[in-house]
């Protein structure tokens, strides 16, 4: 029996919801992609901006940090549709970046090193 | 019977496609890959022996707009994808190419730093700012190099006419990769450019 | 196929697990007893290496404990469970919660209890030496040892260095703070019956602080591989009263 | 990549077919070498990996010669130091990893009943590029002086610790050889990982939940996500060497302010998930061989699988343990000293589950059985000594002596390879439909497990002496002699038992008892088809309602509670499919079609590595074959056409 017949058979889905290609209409327009590019080109504007400007350097570090965060995940969510994708594909992908962050944060450290 | 293949081809256990899921364990993989590099740019982060320093060599507005280009790329790439998904093969075509285009621009400016870092002393084997700088930015320039070499394969396949939106799929997994190739560049800008103790 | 079956029965099994039970004790017995190794790291002649040997006691009774439980459990299964009859099928069981969470909390615990005496002595024999001890700077190179003595200087200050392999001279009953540097490759620092090592690594100057409880005589060696002739990276340490170290470096400076 | 439909007309893709169905030759050894069979794959890692293992064993009983005796002179200490490292690195990356991969090739798809794996060539790339490395790794022995005795191999050690691993240190191409060798070696291990989790994942039948798969299914999952994250890691730190090394770049370099324990942390954050990918597949064998031998179902299915689960993400905690002497301080020493000891709990469960599976059994003493009991029994013995480390402070008096190295052999040659050599006995008669002989195979258990007691319960003794690993010689009056005797006999014995088995390998595949599709009785659905499986392996893909679908076709409960077995149950499906055109429900079976392309795309690795190594103008010529590889993969077709 295939997959296709067994599924018939106990009358689930074909497809999956969030399988892609089923659903083209989730996909986010044109438009809106362009729109989410402008941000990208904003926050860098404003991150180079903040490399200028003369402040405590911590807070610098924080705040390049956080804006970093925010468009490495606009460009995840909108343009790797993750937001819109099947949840397996955001397990495995924060799962191998949790895992870099965290193993290598503890290896830095235990060299000696820091982020400052 | 394009729709019925379409069917069969997701008549997997999860309802994914194969070539798809394997497209994000090979990011999800990848991401210990670039974080190995980058913690080691970070860990020898003022290490250095002798100069130059990085402060001595970035040009950050320079650098700026190479990051820039680069993000801009992600957005054609995501166009092509949109243009592919409603089935307009022409827009597609011209989305890729400029992908492929701002991509080779990025790989221009990173040739051009290099060659300006090298002039002004910096090698390899300098200090430890050389080696991890040098490393670390020439593995990302090597998947980006990869990336035009995939989209540009894909524009002559398109060009030939062997990718109609049936094949949206191809665009997409070549998608995939470029922009997980944007954004380990975001990681790399701000933490090896505007961090600078 | 049966009889040839049945020519290894389980009770073939039953000679070896005490055999190498047996082996076991021996080994630990021998090394416990036999004073005639000079690199026995049983035969503790210093306080760090006795923690050492009291904190490996502590995990290798549990050990021996749960070896006999496992092997013997294995042992006494396979005798009482051996097939009788080939058309039996004994009832289907797939599990026992509460056995099973039985035996994952049981060994949790018990590895947490020695887990306490481990950290404490962690802490214990990882402390800075303390303000009196002697100094000694070890410089390891491929493949040698050089110790250098602060506390000892000639006229012009340059302090006493040693290369001598067969006598490294430590005061006994004295703490000794060994400053370990490598000029080449890692090396690592080991006086078995005085304490475990320590690594000696380029670019960085790892402290490792030992007493000798009497005066005697240390065979240790290079225990991190370092090349070519790693083998014959080898030193003798030699421990006496105070005095007579004072005297042997007055005559060394000459 | 993903495949795109290139235009019929497209002269190349006509070539390509060309070339592909001359590949089809049944029977020639073509068809061997452009396979993309999951089962021909699974067959060439095995025989690669036991001609390594071979390899792997004679380097070790030479260097057991050597230190039969104190002050020996059988071997100088440079070919000593290039045999160490040499029989290390085998043993790891080219036996049990292979070896392991070999299982989960032939055994998978048919455990999950799929007709092969996610991605046929890339299956077939994985196999090549293995190969090359292995063979570019162990060419590095001609290039010294071999006729004169001066072996050109690696000597730094399988770890290559930094910065003895540099050329200031360690001159000559030997190493070079070495990590260039292992970083193909790891490509093709990652792309065998991406491969099997998606198998895993998506190639189920139906009815085949996660918690229905067979627990060496769960473990080959478990293995591959440890594949794909470690894997990257080592990638780079022999990135970094190879930098160091080729182009005088600084990473290990201490005098320009680098720090060599860099190495070390890389190195073992991959080395200690490394240590499980080595022993999980061996768990999964015997959570296959107990059950069926036993006639019960594994116990404590669930714990099993997440106990494997706990011991994968554990595995990411753990590094440090490796560097306790390295002076990382009291609290890195604490909180991995802790780790350490807990991991110890999730494989205890493990132990436990598979005695409680023995328990009530009906259990019959056949070779298989033999190997499985074994490795629970020494793998705890590997696990208890494992405890004994993790204790910090005496870890610090055992860290690099023979201590460890009796540990680890407990751990990966009674855990790996008693499990490996298991896996062998079991599942033979299904790929040759032979059975190896008994009577042999209780000789080969029993010398193999005397002789590997014999020779490395003693090493647990010399080191607690305080003999140092990784020595060539020593002194006779350490106290060691007796110890080091003990060992090299037992090393012995290990050799023959090693020769009995090939002597019973090629005599049983010739005369061997037929076995018939099902010789154990077993309960997983590779034993519902005949052996050896046809190419499809499924004539119809089966349909699974429970955990050991296989049992529940052939036994039921009677009305009383009792076990019967079922009246024509587990008729094993074996007619050969209808044509194809015109197969039942109208679907025929597409078998992948036969390919050069990913032996091509591999050569082009080892041309890449000579070239940096020797002359750079090699590598162009390398990349282009990849490339070249790469662009036929993508544009000839997949399976037969329709």
């Amino acid at each position: 029996m295939t997959l296709a017949e067994y599924r018939k058979k106990r009358g689930e889905p074909l497809i999956r919801e969030d399988a892609d290609g089923a659903h083209d209409d989730k996909h986010p327009s044109a438009l809106k992609y362009v729109q989410i590019g402008l941000i990208l080109a904003i926050i860098t504007a404003a991150e180079v901006g903040l490399y200028y400007v003369d402040m405590n350097f911590t807070l610098l570090v924080v705040l390049l940090i956080a804006l970093s965060v925010v468009k490495f995940s606009m460009v995840v969510l909108w343009f790797m549709h993750l937001k819109f994708d099947a949840s397996l594909f955001s397990v495995l992908f924060t799962g191998g970046l949790a895992l870099t962050v965290v193993v290598f944060t503890v290896a830095i450290a235990a060299l000696g090193g820091s982020l400052t | 019977m394009a729709h019925a293949t379409a069917a069969d081809h997701l008549q997997t256990s999860t309802g994914l496609d194969n070539r798809k899921l394997l497209m994000w364990l090979f990011l999800a993989s990848d991401c210990l890959f670039f974080g190995s590099f980058i913690a080691a740019y970070l860990l020898y982060r003022g290490r250095s022996v002798v100069g130059p320093y990085p402060a001595d060599l970035f040009d950050i507005p320079f650098t700026s707009v190479s990051a820039f280009i680069l993000l801009m790329s992600s957005v054609t790439m995501v166009l092509a994808l949109a243009a592919i998904q409603r089935g307009n093969v022409r827009n597609m075509r011209i989305w890729l190419f400029t992908t492929a285009i701002l991509g080779t621009l990025f790989i221009a400016g990173q040739v051009f730093e290099f060659t300006e870092f090298n002039h002004e002393g910096l090698s390899l084997s300098t200090n430890l700012f050389g080696t991890t700088f040098f490393v670390l930015t020439g593995f990302h320039g090597a998947h980006v190099t990869v990336g035009v070499l995939i989209l540009l394969s894909l524009f002559v396949v398109s060009m030939r006419g062997g990718i109609q939106q049936k094949d949206s799929l191809a665009i997409e997994l070549a998608g995939l990769y470029w922009h997980f190739v944007d954004i380990v560049w975001i990681v790399i800008f701000t933490l090896v450019y505007l961090i600078q103790p | 196929m049966k009889q040839l079956l049945n020519r290894f029965s389980p009770r073939r099994l039953g000679h070896l697990v005490p055999i190498f039970v047996l082996l076991a004790l021996l080994g630990l017995f021998l090394s416990g007893c036999d004073t005639d190794t000079p690199q026995n790291t049983f035969d503790t002649k210093g306080e760090v290496a006795e923690k050492q040997a009291e904190i490996f006691y502590i995990a290798m009774w549990p050990a021996i404990a749960i070896m006999i439980l496992v092997l013997g459990g294995l042992l006494v299964i396979m005798l009482r469970f051996r097939e009788r009859d080939p058309k039996y099928v004994p009832p289907q069981i797939h599990g026992n919660t509460r056995l099973e969470l039985a035996w994952t909390i049981a060994p949790a615990v018990l590895l947490l209890a020695i887990a306490v005496p481990m950290v404490v002595t962690i802490w214990d024999i990882g402390r800075e030496p303390s303000e009196d001890a002697f100094r000694v700077n070890v410089i390891a190179q491929r493949f040698s040892w050089e110790f250098q003595y602060p506390e000892y200087t000639d006229e012009d200050g340059t302090p006493l260095s040693v290369f001598d392999q067969s006598g490294f001279h430590i005061p006994a009953g004295r703490e000794v703070a060994f400053y370990l540097e490598s000029v080449d490759v890692i090396h690592s620092f080991w006086l078995p019956k005085l304490g475990g090592k320590l690594d000696v690594v380029p670019g960085q100057v790892n402290v490792l602080w030992l007493r000798a409880d009497e005066p005697g005589s240390f065979s240790g060696q290079c225990a991190e591989f370092c090349g070519l002739d790693h083998a014959n990276m080898t030193m003798t340490v030699i421990a006496q009263p105070q005095d007579e170290l004072d005297a042997w470096a007055a005559e060394m400076l000459e | 990549m993903a495949s795109v439909a290139v235009p019929k007309r497209s002269p190349l893709s006509e070539a390509l077919k060309g070339v592909r169905l001359s590949a089809a030759d049944y029977g020639s050894i073509w068809s061997w070498i452009a396979t993309v069979d999951h089962k021909r794959i699974g067959i060439l890692y095995g025989v690669s990996a036991f001609v390594f293992f071979m390899l792997g064993g004679v380097e070790a009983l030479l260097l057991r010669v050597q230190l039969a005796q104190p002050d020996s002179g059988f071997l100088d200490p440079d070919a000593y130091n290039r045999l160490f490292t040499m029989h290390g690195t085998t043993m790891i990356f080219l036996v049990v990893m292979p070896m392991s991969s070999a299982f989960f090739n032939l055994l998978v798809p048919l455990m999950i009943g799929a007709r092969d794996v996610a991605f046929p060539r890339l299956n077939a790339f994985s196999f090549w590029l293995f190969l090359a490395g292995a063979i570019f790794l162990n060419a590095s022995f001609f290039t010294g002086d071999i006729l004169n005795g001066n072996l050109g191999a690696p000597d730094a050690g399988w770890f290559g610790y930094a910065p003895l691993n540099l050329r200031e240190f360690t001159p000559g191409h030997g190493l070079d050889f070495w990590m260039l060798g292992l970083q193909m070696f790891g490509i093709a291990s990652l792309a065998g990982g991406f491969n099997f989790i998606v198998t895993i994942l998506n190639m189920r039948a139906p009815g085949m939940t996660l918690f229905r798969m067979p627990v060496f299914v769960w473990m080959t999952l478990i293995t591959s996500f440890l594949i794909i994250f470690a894997m990257p890691i080592i990638a780079v730190a022999l990135f970094e060497l190879t930098f160091d090394r080729l182009f005088d770049a600084n990473f290990f370099n201490a005098e320009a302010g680098g720090n060599p324990l860099l190495w070390q942390h890389m190195f073992w954050l991959f080395g200690h998930p490394e240590v499980y990918i080595l022993i999980l597949p061996a768990f999964g064998i015997i959570s296959a061989i107990l059950p069926t031998f036993s006639r019960k179902p594994l116990f404590g299915y669930a714990f099993v699988v997440f106990s494997g689960i706990a011991i994968g993400f554990m595995s990411w905690g753990v590094w440090v343990h490796h560097m306790l002497t390295t002076g990382l301080g009291t609290v890195a020493n604490s909180a991995f000293g802790v780790t350490t000891i807990l991991i110890a709990v999730p494989t205890g469960v493990k132990i436990f589950n598979w005695m409680a599976t023995l328990w009530g059994g009906s259990i019959r003493f056949r070779p298989p059985l033999m190997f499985a009991v074994g490795t629970v029994a020494m793998f705890t013995l590997g696990g208890l000594s494992g405890v004994l480390h993790s204790m910090v402070p005496s870890d610090f008096q055992q860290q690099d002596s023979y201590f460890v190295v009796a540990h680890l052999h407990y751990v990966l040659f009674g855990g790996a390879i008693f499990g490996l050599f298991g896996g062998i006995y079991y599942w033979f008669p299904k790929f040759t439909g032979r059975l190896l002989n008994e009577k042999l195979g209780h000789i080969n258990f029993w010398l193999m497990f005397i002789g590997f007691n014999l020779t490395f319960m003693p090493m647990h003794v010399s080191g607690l002496l305080g003999m140092p690993r990784r020595i060539y010689t020593y002194n006779g009056e350490m106290g060691w002699n007796l110890w080091n005797q003990m060992s090299t006999v037992g090393a012995f014995l290990i050799a023959l038992s090693v020769l009995v088995f090939l002597f019973n390998f090629f005599r049983s595949l010739r005369h061997g008892e037929e076995s018939g599709p099902d010789p154990w009785d077993a309960r997983t659905l590779e034993w519902s088809i005949p052996s050896p499986p046809p190419e499809y392996n499924f004539k119809e893909i089966p349909t699974v309602s429970s955990r050991d679908a296989f049992w529940h076709q052939k036994y039921r409960e009677d009305e009383t509670g009792k076990i019967v077995p079922v009246l024509a149950g587990g008729a094993v499906d074996d007619e050969a499919p209808e044509d194809e055109a015109e197969g039942e429900h109208g679907h025929g079976i597409h078998l992948p079609s036969p390919s050069y392309m990913p032996l091509i795309a591999a050569s082009g690795f080892p041309v890449i590595a000579t070239g940096l190594i020797y002359d750079y103008a090699l590598v162009p010529v390398g990349f282009a074959l990849i490339l070249i590889g790469f662009f036929g993969w993508v544009l000839e077709p997949a399976t037969e056409e329709e």
